[in-house]
């Protein structure tokens, strides 16, 4: 079994305590919010100077001055504040925030990220990117295993330019939760089906197994949408 | 008295010659100084640098200018937005030179600049292919990237609420990068929604201070950019 | 839930040990954390470094720690105002370190802090006195001196409103330090004159998001700070 | 015949062109404010952050949030803004602010200023008269042409620490508006009654005679209070 993009999203959500501050990334880091559990108090921050950011606004009921990082309409939750792109990337850069959930096209195993620029792009871009992964106490990378072509994305080194050395703190993916730490990659869980051979079996880096490291408790589905498959 | 209005857009970017370095705020549509930039096209003004969090949309303002071919050069963080399609033609033909900087070293830049410091230095970028022949410098056990100051001729901002001292109001998401780049240009125009008396935006209220702020205009919002909840 | 609230000031200081440094908000009494201070000198801490613009006033709140000689090291930018008696006797006996900082420089180191920034140059003092033993630099024909970021154990702020995740918004000049120390602290502690439920703060009055700050303490004005007119 | 206090302040009040942002020094300089006419529009700037700050206020309406640099209650005036410390001194450093006026204990005829550390004083405090000085477009100083014991306070060259190299761009003193240009001190006015010669008798640093040096045009009394005597 693999997780879905919303199981992986589920995974991520679990784990994240009441009272953080996160900023989403696009892609599956947006889907996270979505599976709060009502018992926990999150704010959201977006680049553009944004904390307390609800979900994205129903159809009709866009503001045209309310956009998110990623130029969807969104909403605010009571208690959120607005302000500028300096405060914004203060909050970034000075480890004010306590999550950044960011996509990746590659993780080595010493927790190097790249995801800013993909092989065949001609016209590059970084946006914000950087800023999180230097600035953000915890990086966490939510991605596929392997690409479309089945390589492992998690390896020894990263090919790509670089977004940040060293910054990648977990990484949650449709088949395993891994760590990084300073001993290099640390499998905890892998998904529901799998065991850590078949896991290290995709992944470059050499993994080492947590003591306790188990199958992910994710059920198959939520209100429908499956989270693992 | 102190009267910073001006009839029209036209009016207020009349002086802007061919050359000038631009400063363009807004993140998406919030904020985005749309019709100074239509009246800079309409004028023809050519050989423009821009500095901007993107590379603009469409065929409209940033995007129209591009297509126009006046850019030179761009100063941006994510100039690949899907919508920006005038500006990756002229990049990927080479007519157009691109500054590349992480989003929150260019709002850094920009606030170094209105600040009046001489540069600083960033952990962000240090040691990636975006720090290349950068000063860099070990303070306290961590490596920085040194970065300057980012000024411009003009900087073109847009506000929701205005007085004729200049002081602005935005609302909701519009500060983005029109707070910083109001204080780091010769001169600062902006287009406001609203134009209320003096003493119409409380002290309390006011995000950038009228010392910052050259040049008003007065103009309702571009159909484009509908309000569909009410104005605060 | 999220409950940054505390019920007393002796609570929400219990936790700061001797020896900590302390950033101290407020210029004059507008946003001076007094009662924050009182509870820390009921508690007898001592061996503390303050970061704060002046040297405390008459024998309350700052002025009151020091003469009860609990500080060894002040860092500030105008220590000689005339009611700061405790701290001129007690620097002219050589009983207390004072680090001496430009008043818009002491404000930026804080905010590099805050920022995540390694140290920045500044034209302030460059060639005087202020300036000897420090890196300069010319940078594009002028001087600068190089500064760096200055941090803390805790930052005692007052602000007007506060909600329990820490949202502030502040009244009139109560601004001054205190929005910069609430971001370059490990821990700031904010005492306010009002508590607010979430939400009664709008998002566009925010000065100070939760974000930076760990405990709110609600506790009515001292006495000597009447509110003559009435509050926001 | 001399300028009073309150005549030197009317002197830099009759200079401060329309629409100009100022900060305004103890002593001197806080006067000025009461001698603008109604036909000019000023806003005044207090390092604490605020801008467009009013009068002093009246006794019984102080508010307890609201004081200058000085800790004087004051009031605002319309259009005004509230901001903090980190913007207040980027109006400053960023020269945004076109007016500092300032008190002097020396000028050199470079436009050296010295105010911050008195021959006697103890212990040492700089508030922000450094960041005014290094700052802001035009650093005016009011002073007293020569000390409480006769000596000359406009110098060769400071004696004193500096507050800023070569920043002052005009002096105000009971006696002279003296300019200071790239070829040294320029005389422009003279107190009634005095001539060039009489002012460089109480000038250590040389001082050029302006062609249109004149008299300067202050009345001897404005609503009863004496500007010359």
């Amino acid at each position: 079994m693999k997780l879905t993009r919303d199981g992986i999203a589920y995974r991520v959500a679990c784990d994240l305590p009441n009272g953080s501050y996160v900023n989403l990334g696009i892609g599956i880091p947006t889907i996270v919010s979505s599976y709060l559990t009502p018992d926990k108090e999150i704010l959201f921050h977006s680049e553009n100077g944004i904390l307390g950011m609800g979900p994205v606004a129903a159809p009709g009921t866009e503001d045209v001055d309310l956009v998110n990082a990623g130029k969807e309409f969104v909403t605010m939750l009571p208690g959120g504040a607005f302000f500028d792109h300096s405060l914004s990337f203060s909050m970034i850069r000075g480890g004010h925030l306590t999550h950044s959930i960011l996509g990746a096209l590659e993780v080595a195993g010493n927790g190097d990220l790249a995801n800013w620029r993909t092989p065949g792009e001609k016209v590059p871009g970084v946006g914000g990117a950087m800023d999180l992964a230097f600035g953000v106490k915890n990086v966490w990378v939510t991605m596929t295993h392997v690409t479309n072509k089945g390589k492992p994305k998690i390896l020894k080194a990263c090919t790509l330019p670089l977004t940040g050395p060293r910054c990648v703190k977990r990484i949650y993916t449709d088949l395993a939760l891994i760590e990084v730490t300073p001993e290099g990659l640390l499998l905890r869980e892998f998904a529901p089906g799998l065991d850590p051979a078949a896991v290290q079996a995709q992944t470059e880096a050499p993994l080492r197994i947590a003591s306790d490291c188990s199958a992910m408790n994710v059920p198959e589905n939520i209100k429908g949408v499956p989270l693992a498959a | 008295m102190i009267d910073k209005t001006f009839k029209s857009c036209e009016e207020a970017v009349a002086c802007v010659p061919d050359g000038a370095t631009i400063m363009l705020g807004g993140f998406g549509d919030p904020g985005l100084p749309g019709r100074l930039l239509e009246a800079l096209r309409q004028k023809g003004t050519k050989n423009l640098a821009i500095i901007h969090n993107g590379a603009g949309a469409g065929d409209w303002a940033l995007g129209g200018l591009i297509k126009d071919g006046r850019i030179r050069k761009l100063t941006a963080s994510f100039p690949c937005n899907p919508g920006a399609i005038a500006f990756q033609e002229l990049y990927l033909k080479g007519q157009v030179e691109l500054e590349l900087v992480p989003q929150g070293t260019l709002a850094e830049r920009i606030r170094a600049a209105g600040a009046g410091l001489g540069g600083f230095f960033t952990p962000t970028a240090a040691g990636t292919e975006l720090a290349k022949g950068k000063e860099s410098r070990v303070i306290d056990g961590r490596e920085y990237v040194f970065e300057k100051p980012l000024r411009a001729d003009f900087a073109f901002i847009r506000a929701h609420r205005g007085d004729r001292l200049g002081n602005l109001a935005f609302r909701k998401a519009m500060r983005n990068f029109n707070m910083v780049m109001a204080t780091a240009a010769e001169m600062t125009i902006a287009e406001v929604d609203k134009l209320v008396p003096v003493g119409g935006i409380d002290p309390e209220d006011v995000h950038t201070p009228g010392i910052f702020v050259d040049r008003v205009v007065h103009i309702a919002r571009h159909p484009k950019l509908v309000e569909i909840t009410g104005p605060k």
